[in-house]
């Protein structure tokens, strides 16, 4: 189990890392993909399996097309001079190490000290973090999807409605920047062209 | 379990009201629109209004005072009411500055008005709202929102870029404010902040908890917070958007989000976090410091108009934090009344900004100022008391609101926030004297005076208003203490 | 014991998003996909906490972290998009104007 | 875990055969490449361009509203499960989403955003 949760990690981290390396737009949406694979991989051992479909669903089926759209739409150009990243590696990796170091340890440290237990045995590091008893699985057998819907639409009602503004906004914003009808175009209306009479088109002349 | 909450929408109705007259609008617009654009959005303007006053009048009247919503992810006291009424008012004086901006500037997109009545529903729903995911799902409502508007103007250059560079920055501050919250959600296992009130109590600094990475997590969120108030360190992004983005928009971005996000912060360090003060206090100290000389020295070297405003808002947000960074209930009530008479100044300047404009066009740069006694001497002598207002001259309101925030801050013993938050408004007054000599003094080379495109009904009426709040608010300023006083004491 | 190797996944996702957005010389397109990666690295940050704390609300937060990352993403690229059609290029050292 | 094993092994195999159909030319087609052949065949002359065309807006439009109205039915799955469970409650808050959606949905269909021409 571990191995596969490794092996998820360590293609997420590495293809995150080529996200931002590659110098030709259309690799590092595609190594964006990859991610987005390899996390929903680790929800899935983590057996949040809802997660992991919402995140390919989502993520993948929509917000990386929409990126590679928008890649095929502007034709950028392929970064030719590959400009060393060497200049930021002792400042961008000292402030990374420190960021990383500074919230690992804290974390680490003192993850969940609410359980005395945790404190008698300090000398090895596993007994730190207790292994929970899974009392949802014990108990009834609810699966991850049916846990969330029973909560979503009941209790948290108001998030939801907010999740519904917010798409309303993003659909208005996206149509009031992207869509210009020139008014040249000329339209096929074609309830008008088939509600069209003869008395009301055929006019006399004299 | 769901007889619980029949009273909830009852405290609900303000925003229920807006959300309805907001929908039938769009309907109203999108099925109209076909052969009458401009008149759409004068139409929309008007109705749009007119649905922000009876939202007014509904949130006067609302029956409930102090509650908490929805199963506790809203709340309404004091200090809720008292920023909603002050965010209806500042988006009303919006509409009253763009009727003839729209006209001018040919924006033909009766979308606008929908945007803008989305902002006000987002911002007051922040302002009540009361753990992280419900704030965050405001704050991404009101921000979306304004990406859209900061690009509006889609043939102008400057305009989609300083939709650009507000979208990046608002959403790299949200990337930081989700971290922190998912930090302390994942050390503490809740996101209430009555919870987070509780849970915390007693907590000295020497205490196991904070050492750990509740501390980073809050560190994230205070910075977050920093960045969309565009206080000193943060600030770079600020300039930049308020100077692209069309001029009505960047009245609203100047005044509305910083209503929303004092509310905001106040919320969260005085309810969630109290007793971390001595972590965050640092931070607000430290950051009030830098925006006020940010404040104060950037505006010295500026050019535009827009630009030296967007500098004198951040010099703004400084004093402001100095109520936070007190601790104590004098300072709350001190941003309070800061906030109203920001937003009185603010709607002043912009509307004698926006009516400044000629024939061919807006003015952008400090010199079209010049002689404006001569153009219109009415117009410059209202700029002028607005300015030193701005600086803070006694008689005026500026002087009320920094007066009792220093008197604050030294009651909380932060003699160096006082003192320097006093040295600052003096280097403002500097650049703010320097515009009224540009204005009185300087005499402009070409003979014949462009003359100035009349100033239309709407925004002559907020003129008045507005200059009469900061002329005569020192006479009898007693309601203004009471409001901010009960809105004040509903955090205690 | 697997919640911390996902923590780590998570924070080294979410640094890596915001090293993407400080230190690229490339173009706007990397900017909104490393935004789109700090907010994948939170959604894994908060469902790992949620399945160690085996509670839901951070599920809860992260479905919805979820719909605003696809909402924002589509008005950033509707925001570039019109960008890209008034100046022909998105390179970041263009974006310029409104210097000093 | 283990209810998704099946999954696995259908992961693997796709992913294997792909993989063999992709690498097999490489290793068993005979490759002499040079420079004329690798060119693209501009009928003789050299492209001016590279051969990527440019996309047209409409479809970016089209995008974007399959993100939105996507992400509606991800918050349809769980509802239509739990339907049982959260009984009138549930489904006003389910038809006053979709109420907005649908505002949003008449907006756009209004405005002409769905027209091809």
């Amino acid at each position: 189990m571990n191995l596969f949760l490794a092996v998820f990690a360590a293609l997420g981290i590495s293809s995150s890392i080529m996200v931002i390396r590659a110098n030709n737009p259309v690799y590092s949406v595609l190594y964006l993909i990859l991610v987005f694979v390899n996390v929903s991989g680790i929800l899935i051992l983590q057996g949040l399996d809802f997660f992991a479909m919402i995140f390919l669903v989502v993520y993948v089926g929509a917000i990386a097309v929409l990126f590679l759209f928008v890649v095929m739409m502007l034709n950028i150009k392929i970064e030719e001079r590959q400009e060393s990243m060497l200049r930021y590696v002792p400042v961008g990796a000292g402030i990374g190490l420190i960021f990383f170091l500074e919230v690992i340890i804290a974390l680490d440290k003192e993850f969940v000290p609410l359980n005395p237990l945790a404190f008698t045995s300090l000398d090895n590091d596993s007994a730190l973090i207790p292994e929970y008893l899974h009392w949802g699985t014990t108990l009834g057998q609810k699966t991850g999807i049916e846990a969330i819907g029973q909560v979503i639409y009941t209790y948290y009602f108001y998030y939801f409605f907010m999740a519904s503004f917010i798409l309303l906004v993003a659909m208005i914003g996206a149509i009031l920047l992207t869509l210009h009808n020139d008014p040249k175009v000329k339209r096929q209306e074609v309830f008008e062209q088939n509600a069209r009479e003869f008395s009301r088109t055929i006019q006399k002349a004299s | 379990m769901f007889y619980l909450f029949e009273s909830d929408f009852l405290g609900l109705i303000p925003e229920t009201f807006l959300l309805l007259g907001l929908s039938t609008l769009l309907g109203y617009g999108v099925w109209y629109e076909k052969g009458r654009e401009s008149e759409m959005t004068s139409h929309q303007l008007w109705v749009g209004g007119l649905c922000l006053a009876f939202t007014f009048i509904l949130l006067c009247e609302s029956p409930l005072m102090n509650m908490i919503l929805c199963f506790n992810t809203l709340i309404i006291d004091g200090m809720s009411a008292y920023l909603k009424a002050l965010i209806l008012l500042s988006t009303l004086c919006i509409f009253g500055l763009s009727f003839s901006y729209l006209q001018q500037e040919r924006i033909k997109a009766f979308e606008y008005v929908i945007l803008l009545l989305l902002a006000t529903l987002s911002l007051m729903l922040m302002v009540s709202s009361y753990d992280f995911i419900s704030l965050y799902l405001a704050i991404e409502f009101q921000s979306l929102g304004l990406y859209v508007l900061a690009a509006l103007k889609r043939d102008n250059e400057y305009s989609t870029e300083a939709g650009l560079k507000y979208f990046v920055l608002g959403a790299f501050s949200s990337g930081f404010y989700l971290f922190g919250a998912s930090l302390i959600y994942g050390l503490t296992g809740t996101t209430n902040f009555e919870d987070l009130g509780i849970l915390f109590t007693g907590v000295g600094p020497t205490d196991l908890f904070t050492q750990g990475s509740v501390v980073v997590g809050l560190l994230f969120l205070s910075v977050a917070f920093l960045f969309k108030i565009s206080a000193a360190p943060f600030h770079m992004w600020s300039p930049d958007v308020y100077e692209g983005a069309p001029t009505v928009i960047t009245a609203f971005f100047s005044v509305a989000p910083k209503l929303a996000l004092f509310g905001v912060l106040i919320r969260v360090f005085y309810l969630g976090f109290f007793d971390f003060l001595f972590s965050w206090q640092q931070i607000f100290f430290f950051c009030s410091l830098a925006s006020m000389v940010f404040g104060s020295f950037g505006a010295l070297a500026q050019v535009k108009i827009k630009r030296l405003l967007a500098f004198s808002s951040i010099g703004h947000v400084g004093y402001m934090l100095i109520g936070l960074a007190t601790g104590s209930l004098q300072g709350l009530q001190g941003i309070f009344l800061y906030l109203l008479i920001y937003l009185v100044m603010t709607i002043n300047a912009f509307s004698v900004v926006l009516s400044l404009r000629t024939h061919e066009g807006e003015p952008r740069f400090l010199l079209d100022l010049k002689n404006l006694n001569l153009k219109s001497p009415i117009l410059a002598l209202t700029f002028s008391l607005t300015l030193f207002s701005m600086a803070g001259i006694p008689p005026l309101a500026g002087f009320l609101s920094k007066f009792y925030l220093f008197f604050a801050a030294l009651d909380a013993s932060l003699y160096s926030l006082a003192i320097l938050g006093v040295l600052s408004s003096v280097i403002s007054c500097f650049y703010y004297i320097s515009i009224i000599k540009l204005m009185y003094f300087h005499k402009a080379e070409e003979v014949q005076l462009k003359p100035l495109v009349g100033i239309d009904g709407q925004k002559g009426f907020l003129l008045g208003i507005t200059f009469f709040g900061i002329l005569f608010i020192f006479l009898y300023p007693s309601p203004f203490f009471l409001l901010s006083h009960a809105a004040a004491l509903s955090i205690s | 014991m697997s919640l911390i190797h996902s923590l780590h996944v998570s924070f080294v996702v979410f640094l890596l998003g915001l090293v993407g957005i400080y230190l690229n010389r490339k173009n706007i397109i990397l900017v909104l996909m490393s935004i789109e990666l700090m907010l994948l690295g939170i959604n894994l940050n908060l469902l790992s906490f949620s399945v160690s704390l085996d509670d839901l609300l951070g599920q809860i937060f992260a479905l919805f972290i979820l719909t605003v990352a696809a909402a924002e993403s589509a008005i950033g690229l509707a925001i570039l998009v019109i960008y890209f059609r008034l100046r022909g290029t998105i390179d970041i050292e263009f974006i310029r104007l409104m210097k000093g | 875990m283990t209810e998704f094993f099946p999954i696995f092994i259908f992961l693997i195999i796709s992913l294997g055969l792909s993989l063999i159909l992709v690498g097999i030319p490489f290793i068993v087609a005979p490759q002499k490449a040079d420079p004329e052949k690798i060119s693209a065949y501009e009928c003789g002359f050299d492209p001016f361009d590279d051969a990527r065309g440019k996309f047209d807006i409409r479809f970016y439009l089209v995008a974007i509203l399959f993100i939105i109205f996507d992400l509606e039915v991800s918050f349809l799955f769980p509802w239509s499960l739990v339907l049982g469970e959260i009984n009138f409650f549930g489904f006003w808050t389910m038809i006053f989403f979709l109420l907005i959606l649908t505002l949003g949905f008449v907006y756009e269909w209004k405005k002409g955003a769905l027209d091809w021409e």
